[in-house]
Parts: structure tokens; C-alpha cells; sequence
């Protein structure tokens, strides 16, 4: 049975050594009455103590380093270990953000490089590397269209998004003060114009857009749902999580969109550290530039950088600081390493991978109790749907997940999209090879026949695990969310 | 692999999927791909522009701050098993991440002397627009009143959010260097939903925490308290004074400075906000055979349950910064968090004593400091810091960068890497660059 | 079954990125002659594929970051992390051996000091680093007891060593071109000193010894014995492999030893790499100075360090440049971390450390079936006699080896020293708590207890392992040392 | 802990075992422990003092090389699986490590394209003396043939093994860059144990191998030949020219300079000393199940085997470094290895004429050469690399402080991080320190 941190050790034991006390030593120079009486109950161990903790601790995780991870929506692609080389040389690790921009130069132009190559990417003039996710992003761009309204004496009161939405979407909807109203998704997997063109009045302030969407399908009508946003003075948003399948191959600034976010942590490839950190840079047109959180970088004549914090329209901060530099590091490595083909290439293989692995999934009959969900063809990921494994074969999605944990995978995306039934949502990304597609396919369609003979393996299923299926009521009915002592 | 998939070409798989209109019809202007070696050595350049702690004896803090970062934190991120999962959708092959999380959370949870801890936020000025948020969902009220003694990125962050929920926020001016009480009794009414202070505040004084929290007591307001981690082995935590939420900063918790991040943000409240938390939160339960075992937990708050009703929208967050945080409360250890923290508390004295005995320089306010403090200085502060850094030492911040009514202030940061050899060199080139500057505007004067 | 990195990939697959050829290329440079038909068939791997490949292999290792590893006369203490982070500096890492000594001050004043530290350890003056590993330095060392004699005009034919020696010391002897004489071992389990004063005679060249030896126990008469060796002109020699259990306590040149070497990889920690590096520095009395390998670090007047090559009498050379540098970098980091106080400190605990775990053991029944081979007491490490064991429980020390792995301990050093039957080698070293040590005795002796019951789970054991006994003697009969294509 | 050993004190636990004369009676003479963050500092003030490949442009060779480490290897050299465990006793729980071993000797056994190689030695010159002492073993013959250019290291580190076991060494000069055949020829006799020459030899100069190789065949020699790995893509491998034993410095596949160690020597052979090789051999086998696995074999040539008739003494070696080797071998690839040959064997040629046009420079022979190359120098050698390193760029290594025949030689190594932009530089920069140097002769004079 595992142990926490704080139920090993014996008191007096430590790793850390103080380093000596060299001024002297002076009485009362906190008042009683703002001192702690009983210090915090930290873990007492040694070093040894500490490092075998953790070190056993993580090899209870699965890792992408150590096996094929298709969780649809966050491009798990490989994090080249370059990238934790150079993110950790002091000149960037130790560098204070509060230095003179004078004498960080190279950050500047580092983080101004980046944003050059985003904003090609993306199609757009102007990049903000500030947002540190994906979600913050997501705030980043409602607040810069509520800032830009509000500018042109407009207060519009809601924001569209389809059926489709990422979470993230919908709640930030509401942190940004507007009401949510959502849009049908057609028969090919877009969204529905005619509930759009139902939907969309002076009233709409944005619609939150993903393409491809959530379902893999890049909808076709992107030209006309932009013109339709557009006219009725709405600014078209785009959820850059799918970006990885059009890199050099369809911008989003030429699809009509005027606010991008990137998640730098899924398409520029940040290592995912457990659920973060990650990076949410936006790309914006001409007309919202005025309002980019502040500080922006800028060029001097003589070609020096510098960070300008005077801007009268900006919507402010959104955090501290300049965001999130080390991840800037490490995506700037990965656009330096690929360059122009590399990207294109990288997108060209991922969408190659997914429908790869589609058709051998098709090849080998699964889609016949896992069928596609939208289309015949999908871009970088694509959904299937458990509704006729359910029915046929008595095993859930979930089952079929938790099945997949011993042959050695880590599971698609379940349960999402939510208009799909019993969804599987599934992203190999183009650093997997063939053979590791072969394999999970072959896997897929093992768990299907073995649940033809005895639905309950999978329904018991995982027996390789460190622990087994957990129990997720009991921890929410009451929950234990710290060490009691 | 195409004719498994039935095409003749990789163009068709875009053509048939892509509008010809939509798609770019020239390679993306960027520089052909590198090898290895030439990115390291052109990233290495990029950094040798830079001037780091490395390069130079810094006191800057204001934030962030250049602590120690031991050799075991390095070595546990960088475990592919810590480094490369993503969030633990599936606990049972995600057990460490998820017992790390636990240990975090029980960390912060004695840290704070608060019962409730999330498993990080981003960061820590967004953290305190996130607590005021937490308070607009829990009361409604228009309101937020916060002291001026709170960083001002937190406060930029927090007019930026509340311009889109929604709520008036109220400055509360200081005096002495701390929160002005009368001011801020004045500002808080019913219509409050949250009052915020900093513990140390800006200046580096330490703020009289439970008096800031009475005088919201008969208001509606949540009282939210933005803690610097480091000094709470020797401060009382706010748990103690009537602190319903404590958040804060992480970054000097083992996290490196990296020109200002990724760090995280802690976010500490009581059991009365549980269910109002924003980010994840791990729990402990069992498996179908009585293991032990941790999940995440009370995700009905959070946006891919909850979508537009969701506590928050934040999705990612900072997971191996908040790793490389309780590895180092764990390397630091029970005791070693309070001799830190008298430590940095016996040389702050020393280097207020030293630099206010420094001819042009005085304390910008008396109050106590436990780890950075504010001096005014009778020279320009920018041109000081300048003559300093050239001379191969950061003296600290201008705070008139950021306070109109502070233009002469410096605030001088310590970590337990700034020893009484570096505090008394700072003490001599700053008298000189002080004295420099005196004197050159006495010439052109 | 685990497939070789050259049995995946795929034609044409690589990592590496060759820098572009930026010089006019031409033709014929190399004679046809002289140019290979066909490359070596490496592998042809991605980054993913290499990454995910060693990763896996990693993780069917057991190692001292995971878990407890009492491999007797190995010294398997911690190696603190700090030591790689130093060691990796590129002021250190990147620095060339041939680099003019003036602008390599730091490395040699790291070299210097070190040279100091262990010359205190070893109470002996004069120093050389350059020997690779322990029994490198063995060979140092007996070649300089040879180059003393012959300087004298002696040629003397033979080495005695004990029949509890380490097998690199014979080995070292036959190397040296000495003939190996063996000597006893008393009751107390030291130097048998009559079989020595029988031996000792003006044809020895050398005394090779370990105190405390490889039973772990300090041998009482060693004045005596160095007095008999002195007297007939021979020279003492210490392996120093067990030196953690005296350091700061007691002093090899105190002890009468003229020569002494250091496994810098046991008692100053390094990491042991699966088996290296290590680095087995040799400290010498004044006598015998002149004979050190070349070259050696000298310090100028004015406090500058040079490398001093011109001497005459030198033994010359064992191996290019100036030894295990990184190694010295992390030892050198190791002593000013520990200090004076922590280093004395370091070695009572590892005396503490085995007794207490002996003392368990005694506690538990367990010596019942697995009795101390010698004495009561212990030094840094105990043996054990597996022999009732073996007689009663029908389990050799081998299969009580085995079934330790299922308890996710790393079993002792088994069957050495020799002249215990069905040998156990245990040493704990300083960096493990009690709870570890307790856990340890408590598994021993459930094993006891197991077989108690049924030997046959433990002659069957491991069962928990990545593999299970694998066929040691087929591996050697038909030597499968490469990959077939 | 002590009651239940059953001793009063910890002094008694020595008391009772260690004779007090021999104690010591005082504390170490040492200074006392640091924390962690002051022995970082002092160790990062000791490397400031060196100017190391990452201050200077670094030319020097001579046998180890400034090759560009992948990242890869860092990582998987610091995983604790591979860091921290000890030789693989215990196969069950060894099996990465043993695996890892087995495909280093697939890969150096494809690289030397010789059946039989060892998990490694120590380095590359005490490989040359065990390649002889292997021979000694083999064949009892008293007499050993080595080329001049040989290593001066690997050739002092055999006289100095042969003084112990008992070798005759015999060197045989060189002529126009090369071994000189007929001197060559004329060594190899009946007595002859080994013969051993070096591919590229110390001047960076091709061999011709299979003629050296050749002139030993009528003799009992054993041929060895030491080879610098790297271009070993489009070098003749050993196993074609009639080599028996090839050994040499495996430093530059993947492994730091750390001037000069930890690196690793490898150990190559025909069958027929398979029994006969050093150190530790892995082999593949099966489990009782009937699994594929690995375990060390034939280790009855080992010394905890066989003690005085081991084969050798070795026993810890060089599995870490080895472990880089394989795997930036594996990073290279099939076709990499090739492709970085042909880059050096290209910028070789490039920087030996652009150097060769600098006044006062010449040619020190007129050999093929690959990766390294030899110039005489018209101005004294050490004063010339002295000026150029002042101008920041290391020109190589001063072949006078080895060859009394060779006093103004400069021998001048690539890798693949000095690029034509480096070249060029040292161009300028050692033709306007031979110019100096000539002035101020010529003043001087
Ligand atoms: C489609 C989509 N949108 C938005 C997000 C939110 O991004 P982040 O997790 O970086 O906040 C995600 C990430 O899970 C996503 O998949
Ligand atoms: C007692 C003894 N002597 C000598 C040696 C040889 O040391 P090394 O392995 O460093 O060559 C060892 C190491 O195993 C040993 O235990």
C-alpha cells in the first residue's frame, strides 16, 4: 500500500542544510503577534528518502516517453529533449523578468522571433505570447472583442459556440460576462448555417470556432460562417488546439478568423508535465491589435527590443509578467528545428497518421461496432462513436479505455465530443509510427473480440495497473483531499 | 499508407477535406529547419544577450526571486514519468501525478493553515483575479476593494478579468508603507464581495494581516490574502487571521525565474469554498480491491463537466511546477522552511541597515521586512540601478516603474543566495553610483 | 518479448540531422582503397522510437534511486544529485585534457585539493588520480612496488595475498608479472600471522590487503603484520574498497600501508553506471613518490598549478591524460558537502548501519540458519554463512538471492568471499533509515519462514521479475554476443 | 539503534574492534561540509577558471573531440534505471543494462566489422596495452612491434603494462606522415607478439592498414589496430585489412570531454580470441519460461572467476559512458555516421588548404586525411597557439610537446560544430600570430 510523503521520514531528518548565519544575529525583529507559533508540518526526510519517494511515485505514471498516448484534442506528440537542453541554460532559466529590457535582449528577440512565426502560422499580423493556456487565451480573445465593442460604444451580450465546444469554450463565455448560445452541428460534422444565420444578430459579440473541430472534420463552409459573423459585426474566434493538422497547409487568418489562440503545449510541442505548464499565445487582425494585453514587444530603429507597457487601449494583464518564457524557449526550438517544410510537414504526417490508423481500424471491421462518428475521411484525429459496441457487445467506452491500459496504451479521449454517443476521440499525432499504429489497432480490435466471448474482462478491466478501477463517488461524497495528521 | 487509406496522393487527403480557397498555396515564410547542434548553439547565443542571476549579483526581486534551486527538483522534472503524461484522465495509470498533486495540496494546506487546496493555478497575480472571481460567484456583490500593497501585475489582472464578470474594483492607498486601515475600513460596505491585501505587500512590509481581515468582518466580502510562500515558516499563515482564501506566487518554491515563467499559482481557501474551487483537485480513495489510490476529484466544478456553469475555465494549469514546488517544501523539510526564513529575515535587517546607512539613501518606510524591503534614494533611481548593474550588481526595482507616488523607491529583494559579502558590495556600489549621480547633477545643475 | 533497438525502426528512419556541407566539395579525397563498401548497419530509429526504446529498457533495471541495494564491497550509498548538476558544467564537461594547464587553473585546483582531502583520508603525503577504476589502481600500485625494487637493484617474484582478497587483486598480481602467494585467515577471521611470517620473505615483493576485509572485519594484528612485511623489505598494500568504514576513524598509512587505492565510485559516491565509471585514485608514502605515474600536478610559487611530465622515474603512464576527471569533479563536491565532521560521520553511520541490521537479524531468529562466518561485531559490512540453511531449508544463498527480488530488495554479494561456504555479503552503507533496514531483516527472514514450508518458492523464485532465472550456462556454451542480421 | 546492537556508544562499536594505536585521535584535517548551494558556487567558480570548448573555438584533438552530444544521451545517461545501479550480478532485475550492452556489441561489432566485442574498457590508450597483454597471453611472445603513430599516451600506457607483465616494446618511426613500411617490415620477427598501429595515426594521417596488416601476416603477431570510431563510415573497418584485435578511445560517440574521463575504450576481435577478451561480455539467453533475455557470459575469463589466471583484472568499467555510445550511435543512424564522415572528410580538406595558404604554414605531410591533419609552423609553436587563444580560437595541439622530431608541428582537429565561418577565422587569426611571431624573431634577431 503507498505511502505519502508525509507518512515517512522520522523527525530531525532533512535534505536541505542551511547555509550559516553571516550577519549578526539580532532579537524581535518580527512582533510577536505576526509570528507563526507552530511551524507547517512539512515532510522530515533525507535526501535518499526523497529522491526514492519520487522516483517510485513516477513510475506509477504512463508517459508519452514510454508509450503511444492518442488522446484526441492534445496532440501528444514527442517533446524532442533538446528543448529542456536549451530552456535550461541559465541566460534564459535565471534570467528575472523585471530585468532591464536593455540586458535581455536576447529574450526579447527570441519571444519576438516567436511571435513573427506565430502570427505566419496563423495568418495574422499580431501576436500576445502572454496567455498561459490554451483557456487564457480562450479570455484573452473574448475580452479583446469586448474590448473593441466597447470601443465602437457597442455592448453586445453573446457569444455562439457549436455543439461541439471544447469545456473550455463555454466556460469562458461566462468568466467573460456574456451568455453562452450554442449552434447545431450539420450531418458532415460542421456547424449548422442555418442555425447560425438563425442565431447570429447586432446582439452576438463572437463566435468560438475550432477547425477542424472536435470531431477531426475541417467544415467546409468556414468562408460563408465567416461572412456571415462578420456581417453582423461579430468577431470570428479560433480555438488553435486543432492547429497541429494545418500548419503550412490553411491559415486561420486566411479562413476569416481575426482572434487565434495557439496552445504551444499541444501543436509546438511542450512536454505536458502531468497537466501543464502550457502556453496560449493569440494572433489578432489589424482592428483588435490597439487592445493586446500589455506589455508588447517592440522594435527600436536600431534594432533593439524593448517592452512597451503604454497602451492606452490594451485590456491590461491577464497575468504577470510576460508569460510563460521557458515554454516560449522550447517552441521556438521546435520552429527553428523544422523550419517552414518541417511544419508543413509535421501537419501533412498527422492527418496522414489518423486516417492511417482509420483505415486500418476500418480494414480490421472495428469501425463495424466503433463506427465513425462524422465523414469518411478526417484530418488529424478523428471520433468514433461506442453507441453499437455498447449495444452489441455489453462493453461501455469506458471499458474499451480501461481495457486498453493493459495491452500498453494510453486511452483515446473518451466521452467527448459530447454530441457523440459513447465518443472515442482519437489523435496519433505524426511522431508515432506505423508500427505503433498497426499495434493499437490490432489492440482495438482484440478488446472487440474478446468482449464477443466474455464482456466482463473488459468490464473489470484494468488488472495490470498499479491500482485498478477506482472509486471516483466515494472520493467526491466525501472527499479527502489532503493528509490528515 | 496511402492505399491503405484509399487515396493516390497526400494532397488529396487535403484537397477532398480542404476548401482550395483556404488553403495556403505557398510554404509558410519562416527559415529552413536546423540541425541540433546549430539550434543549441543558436539558442545559446540568444541567452549569452541575456544578463542572468548567473551574470550578475542580484536583488531583484519584486515577484519573483532568485532562490536556490536544488539538484533534486531538476532531476524529477526532467522524469520523462513527471515530464511527458498529460492531466491524469486516467488514474489508474496515473497514480504518481495524482498522489503528487496530494502531497501538494497537503503542502499548501499547511503552508496556509487553510483546509482546501487546489492543485495550481497558473500563476500568482492571476490567481488573485481568480479569487475575486470565486467571490463574485459566491456572493454577487459589484464590489472589490484591494490594497495598493498588492503586486501591481495581480491588480492589472484583476481590473482585466473583472472588466469581463464584472466587478468595480476599489484602490485602497498605503501609508507608512501598509495598507491604509482607515481608508480601507472606509472602502469596505455590503456591496463588497472581496477584500485582497499581500502578505509581505509590495514594499516588503509586513501587513497587519488579522486587523485588514477584521475590518471586512461584517461585510459580505471574502477575505483573500496573496502570500508570499517563502517567509510563512516564521509569518502567521492565514489560516490564523481570518483569511478565507490564501494565494500567491509559487515560483520561489523551487521553480526557476525563467524570465518570469512557467511557475504556478497556489490557491488555498476554507471548507466553506470547496465546492467553489477553480482547477483541479486530487483525492484519495480505493480500488475495487481496497487499494489505496487518488483520483481527481469534485469535477463537477470544473468546465469539461460543467462547461458555462463551471467554477472557471482553466483546463491546463502547472502541474510540474507545483511538482518542483512540494519537492522543495519536501527538501527543505519542517525545519528547514523556519531557519530559511530566519535566515532571510536576519539579512534583510542587515542589508536595510547597511544600504540605509549608505549617504542618500533612506528606508522608504520603517515597518518590518522578513525578505525584501523599499528605499528612497536622493539620485535617479534608473540611472543608479544602471551604474550598479554595470558594475556587475543588480540593486532592484525602480518601484516608480509602477507607483506614480513612489518615483524615488528601490526595492531591494534577498534570497538565501545573497550573502553579507554581497549585501556589503552592494552597499559600497551603491553609495558610489548614488554619489556619482549626486554629483553629476550637482555639476549640470 | 523485447526486441533490440536493431530490430525496429524502419530503412531510412533517423534522429540525427547532419549540419549542412558548407565548403565546395570535391571529390577523391579518400584513396578508394581506403574507403569502406558498405557502412555499418546501425540502426535507423527516430527520436521517438530512440527515446521510447532506452526508456522501456530503463525501467527493466532495478537501481539505487528505487530501492535498497546491500551489494557487499560495492559501497551502494546515495549519490546525491547535486554532484551531476557540477559535473556537468561545461567549464568542466566541455573542457579538453590538452587544454594549456594556464587556462585550466580550476580544473587542476580541483584536482589539487582532491589530491589533498584524500592524502589526509589516507595518511599518506602524496598522491596520483589517474588510475581509471579499483583495480587499476592495484595495478598502480603493484607496478610501483615493482619500480621501487628494481631502483634498489631487487627483483623480487611474488605478492601474497589473503584467501578472503577481492579477485582483482591475484588477477592484478599475474598482470604485474608476480607469482600469487596465498595466505591463511585466523579465527578472528584476520591475517593468519604465522602462515605470513612462514611466507614473508626477501623473494615478496608486497602485502596486497583490505582492512576491514572482505568479511568485514578490522584486522587486530595489522601493526604486527606490517612490521613483518617491513622487515623483509616488501611493501604494504591497501586496497582501499572498504575504506568506508574508517574514514576519519582510522588511517591506512596510521596502519602501516605504503600504498593505498580509492574506489572514489564507493566511498566518495559516485554513481555506479551499471558498472562505471569509476576512478581509483592511489595515495603513496613519501618512499615511493618518485615512481608515481605521470604526470603530476605541481604548485608554483606564486600559487598557480601546472602538470609536471619529466620524471625520470616514473612508471610512466596507465591510461591517456589525467584520469576520471568528471569523477573527481563529483568525489571533490562529495568531501566539501560532508566536510571533515560529515565524512567521520558518513562511516560510524555505516558501522551503526550493518551492526544494527546484524543485530536485527540476530533479533529475528534468522543467524539461526544464516550464522555470522566471523566474530560478533561488524565493521561496514557482515558475512553470513548460508551453509544450515542449505543443510535444513534445502534453499541455497542463491535461491534466498533470488526470492529477495520478489521483496524488491537487491540481494547482497553472493558467494564471495570464498572461504565462506554459501556465502552472503551484506553491507547496508550510511545513506539507508532504519525502516529500510528493518524491512530488509523482516524479509529475510519471511523467506526463512517460506521455505520453512516449501523450499520450493524460493528455488523457483523470482517471479515478480521483468525475466525469470535465465540459462546462464546456454549463454556460455553458445555465445549469442551480437545481434545476427 | 544502539541498545539493539547492544552497545553503549557508537566509539564502543570501535573500541571493540579497531587497536587504539591506529585510530585517529583527532578530526580530519578537511574544511568543514557546505550546503548544497555554496558547493554549487564554489564548484561554478572552479569551472569559470577553465576555458573550456564552450569559451573558446576549440581546434584541439589529439585524441578526444569536441563532438556535439546529443541531448538524448544526457537524458537517458541521468535516468537513475541507468545511472545508479552496479554491474548486472543479477540478471533478472538487469535486464536494460544487460540488453544496453548487448547492442553496444552489436554496434561496435558492425562498426569494426569484427565478430567479438566487450561491454568496454577503461579508455583508449590502456586498450592499446591490453590489446598487448592479450597477445602476451595468447601467444607468449616477448616482443612488441607499435607504430609512432600510435598515441604517445597509448603507447607510454604499454611500456609502462609491459615493465609489469613483461612486453619488449619496439617502435617503428615514421616517414612522410606514415609508418615507414620498410622499418615496419623489418621490426616483425618470429618474437613478434603483437604489432600495433593506429588508423588515423597520431598526425591524422591514413594508414594504409592492409599493408600494415600484411607485413605481420608470416609472423605470430597479433595485429592490433587502434581506431578513432568516428570515421569509421567511410573508413576500411578493421575486420577487412587483416586486423585481429581493434581497439580505441570511444570519447567522441556521445561522450563529454570532462578533461579527459570518465569516456570508454572499446574491444574488438576476431573469433578467435573470444575467450581471451577483457572485461565484461553480455550474451543472450532464454528464462525458465522460455523468454528472451541477457546475461553476462563467459565469465570464466573474469577475475572474480578466475582470479590469478583471470584474462584481466578489470571489473568496474565503463557502462555508463558505453551506454552513450550505443546510443549516439543509434542517434547517428546508418546513413548518419556515413554523412558525418563525409562533412569532416570534406572540412578537413577545406581547413587543411586554407591553412596550408597561410604564410609560414605548411603541410607537415601530404597524407589522405579525414578528420585531422598535421602543419609545420615557421614561428614557435607554443608562442602561436598562446596569440591565437588570446583571439579566442584554439588552433590545436603543440605535437612538440610529444615528438622531438616534430618541434614546430601543429596538428589541427574538426568536428562537426567547427563550421567553414570557424575555419576561416583561424585562418586569419594563425596567420597574424605567425606573422607576429616571425616580426618579433625577426626584431629579436
Ligand atoms: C479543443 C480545445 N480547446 C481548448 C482547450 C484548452 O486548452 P488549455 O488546456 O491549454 O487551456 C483544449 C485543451 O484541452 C482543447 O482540446
Ligand atoms: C574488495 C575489492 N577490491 C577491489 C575491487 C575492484 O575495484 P574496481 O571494481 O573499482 O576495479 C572491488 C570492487 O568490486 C572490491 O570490492
Amino acid at each position: 500500500m503507498t505511502q505519502t510523503i508525509f507518512e515517512k521520514g522520522a523527525p530531525g531528518r532533512r535534505a536541505f542544510t542551511c547555509p550559516p548565519l553571516d550577519v549578526p544575529a539580532v532579537d524581535g525583529l518580527l512582533p510577536e503577534a505576526f509570528r507563526r507559533a507552530q511551524e507547517p508540518r512539512l515532510p522530515e526526510v533525507s535526501e535518499p528518502e526523497l529522491v526514492r519517494h519520487y522516483v517510485n511515485l513516477s513510475k506509477r505514471n504512463f508517459d508519452l516517453d514510454s508509450g503511444f498516448y492518442p488522446l484526441g484534442s492534445c496532440t501528444m506528440k514527442h517533446n524532442p529533449r533538446l528543448h529542456e537542453r536549451v530552456a535550461a541554460l541559465p541566460g534564459h532559466s535565471r534570467l528575472h523578468p523585471l530585468q532591464d529590457p536593455a540586458r535581455a535582449q536576447g529574450a526579447l528577440e527570441l519571444m519576438w522571433n516567436l511571435e513573427r512565426a506565430l502570427a505566419e502560422v496563423a495568418g495574422l499580423p499580431h501576436v500576445s505570447l502572454q496567455p498561459s493556456a490554451g483557456s487564457h487565451g480562450e479570455l484573452a480573445g473574448v475580452l479583446l472583442t469586448k474590448a473593441l465593442h466597447a470601443d465602437h460604444g457597442e455592448a453586445r451580450t453573446k457569444v455562439l459556440t457549436p455543439d461541439t465546444a471544447h469545456g473550455t469554450n463555454p466556460a469562458t463565455v461566462t468568466m467573460a460576462g456574456y451568455e453562452l448560445v450554442k449552434l447545431g452541428t450539420n450531418a458532415d460534422g460542421g456547424v449548422d448555417i442555418d442555425d447560425l444565420r438563425a442565431k447570429a444578430d447586432e446582439t452576438v459579440a463572437c463566435l468560438m470556432l475550432t477547425n477542424p473541430n472536435t470531431l477531426g472534420i475541417f467544415d467546409h463552409n468556414i468562408e460563408e460562417i465567416a461572412e456571415i459573423v462578420h456581417e453582423v459585426g461579430a468577431t470570428l474566434y479560433y480555438d488553435g488546439a486543432n492547429l497541429n493538422a494545418v500548419m503550412g497547409i490553411s491559415r486561420p487568418g486566411d479562413m476569416g478568423f481575426d482572434i487565434v489562440h495557439f496552445n504551444l503545449h499541444k501543436s509546438f510541442t511542450q512536454p505536458h508535465g502531468g497537466g501543464g505548464p502550457g502556453s496560449g499565445p493569440i494572433a489578432v487582425a489589424e482592428h483588435i491589435e490597439p487592445y493586446l494585453p500589455r506589455p508588447v514587444i517592440v522594435q527600436g530603429a536600431d534594432g533593439t527590443f524593448d517592452l512597451d507597457d503604454h497602451r492606452p487601449k490594451s485590456i491590461g494583464k491577464l497575468r504577470g509578467f510576460q508569460g510563460n518564457y521557458g515554454c516560449f524557449v522550447r517552441s521556438y526550438a521546435y520552429i527553428r528545428s523544422l523550419g517552414a517544410e518541417g511544419l508543413k510537414d509535421a501537419s501533412e504526417t498527422a492527418v496522414l497518421n489518423a486516417n492511417y490508423l482509420l483505415a486500418r481500424l476500418r480494414t480490421l471491421g472495428a469501425l463495424n461496432k466503433l463506427p465513425l462518428a462524422y465523414g469518411e475521411l478526417c484530418m488529424h484525429e478523428f471520433v468514433l462513436s461506442g453507441a453499437p459496441m455498447k449495444r452489441d457487445l455489453q462493453i461501455r467506452t469506458l471499458d474499451l479505455a480501461k481495457r486498453l491500459l493493459d495491452h500498453g496504451f494510453h486511452p483515446p479521449t473518451v466521452y467527448f465530443p459530447l454530441l457523440v454517443d459513447e465518443a472515442l476521440l482519437i489523435e496519433p499525432t505524426e511522431t508515432e509510427t506505423r508500427e505503433t499504429l498497426d499495434a493499437f489497432a490490432e489492440a482495438l480490435a482484440e478488446i472487440l473480440r474478446e468482449a464477443a466471448d466474455d464482456p466482463s474482462v473488459a468490464r473489470n478491466a484494468p488488472y495490470s495497473t498499479p491500482v485498478r478501477r477506482l472509486d471516483e463517488a466515494a472520493a467526491a461524497k466525501h472527499p479527502v483531499i489532503r493528509q490528515a495528521f | 499508407m496511402l492505399s491503405e487509406i484509399g487515396v493516390r496522393s497526400l494532397d488529396e487527403l487535403f484537397d477532398r477535406q480542404i476548401p482550395a480557397a483556404v488553403r495556403l498555396q505557398r510554404p509558410l515564410d519562416l527559415p529552413a529547419g536546423m540541425a541540433e547542434q546549430d539550434v543549441y548553439e543558436h539558442l545559446r547565443a540568444l541567452a549569452a544577450r541575456n544578463t542572468s542571476a548567473e551574470d550578475e549579483i542580484s536583488f531583484l526581486g519584486a515577484g519573483m526571486y532568485d532562490h536556490y534551486v536544488p539538484a533534486v527538483v531538476d532531476m524529477l522534472m526532467e522524469r520523462s514519468e513527471f515530464l511527458t503524461p498529460y492531466t491524469p484522465y486516467q488514474p489508474e495509470i496515473s497514480q504518481g501525478g495524482l498522489q503528487v498533486m496530494f502531497e501538494y495540496q497537503t503542502a499548501i494546506s499547511e503552508l496556509t493553515a487553510l483546509p482546501v487546496s487546489n492543485a495550481s493555478v497558473y500563476e500568482g497575480p492571476s490567481a488573485v483575479a481568480a479569487a475575486a472571481y470565486l467571490a463574485k460567484l459566491a456572493n454577487g456583490k459589484p464590489k472589490v476593494v484591494v490594497s495598493r500593497g498588492v503586486h501591481p501585475h495581480a491588480r492589472a489582472a484583476l481590473r482585466t478579468l473583472a472588466a469581463g464578470y464584472g466587478h468595480e474594483v476599489v484602490e485602497v492607498g498605503l501609508r507608512d508603507g501598509v495598507t491604509d486601515a482607515a481608508a480601507w475600513a472606509g472602502a469596505i460596505d455590503q456591496d463588497t464581495g472581496a477584500v485582497i491585501f499581500q502578505q509581505p505587500n509590495f514594499l516588503g512590509a509586513v501587513e497587519d494581516a488579522a486587523a485588514l481581515a477584521a475590518a471586512a468582518k461584517d461585510s459580505p466580502a471574502v477575505v483573500v490574502g496573496s502570500y508570499d510562500p517563502i517567509p510563512l515558516g516564521i509569518l502567521k499563515p492565514p489560516g490564523e487571521v481570518g483569511v478565507d482564501v490564501a494565494v500567491g506566487e509559487g515560483q520561489s518554491l523551487g521553480n526557476r525565474l525563467d524570465f518570469g515563467g512557467p511557475s504556478f499559482g497556489y490557491f488555498a481557501a476554507t471548507d466553506a469554498y470547496l465546492r467553489r474551487m477553480p482547477g483541479r483537485i486530487a483525492g484519495e480513495t480505493h480500488d475495487v480491491d481496497g487499494k489505496r489510490g487518488f483520483v481527481l476529484t469534485l469535477q463537477t466544478r470544473e468546465q469539461h463537466i460543467r462547461r458555462e456553469k463551471a467554477t472557471s475555465n482553466i483546463c491546463t494549469a502547472q502541474a510540474l511546477n507545483a511538482l518542483a514546488g512540494v519537492v522543495y517544501l519536501t527538501w527543505l523539510g519542517r525545519h528547514g522552511l523556519v531557519e530559511l526564513g530566519e535566515l532571510l529575515l536576519q539579512r534583510t535587517h542587515y542589508a536595510r541597515e547597511a544600504l540605509t546607512a549608505v549617504d542618500g539613501v533612506e528606508a522608504l518606510h520603517e515597518q518590518p521586512v522578513v525578505r525584501e524591503f523599499a528605499l528612497r534614494l536622493d539620485a535617479p533611481v534608473d540611472r543608479v540601478i544602471a551604474r550598479c548593474q554595470d558594475a556587475g550588481i543588480n540593486p532592484g526595482f525602480a518601484i516608480g516603474r509602477e507607483y506614480d507616488e513612489y518615483p524615488d523607491g528601490l526595492l531591494v529583494a534577498l534570497t538565501e543566495r545573497r550573502s553579507k559579502e554581497h549585501i556589503d558590495r552592494l552597499a559600497d556600489i551603491l553609495g558610489a553610483a548614488v554619489a556619482a549621480e549626486r554629483h553629476s547633477a550637482g555639476v549640470s545643475a
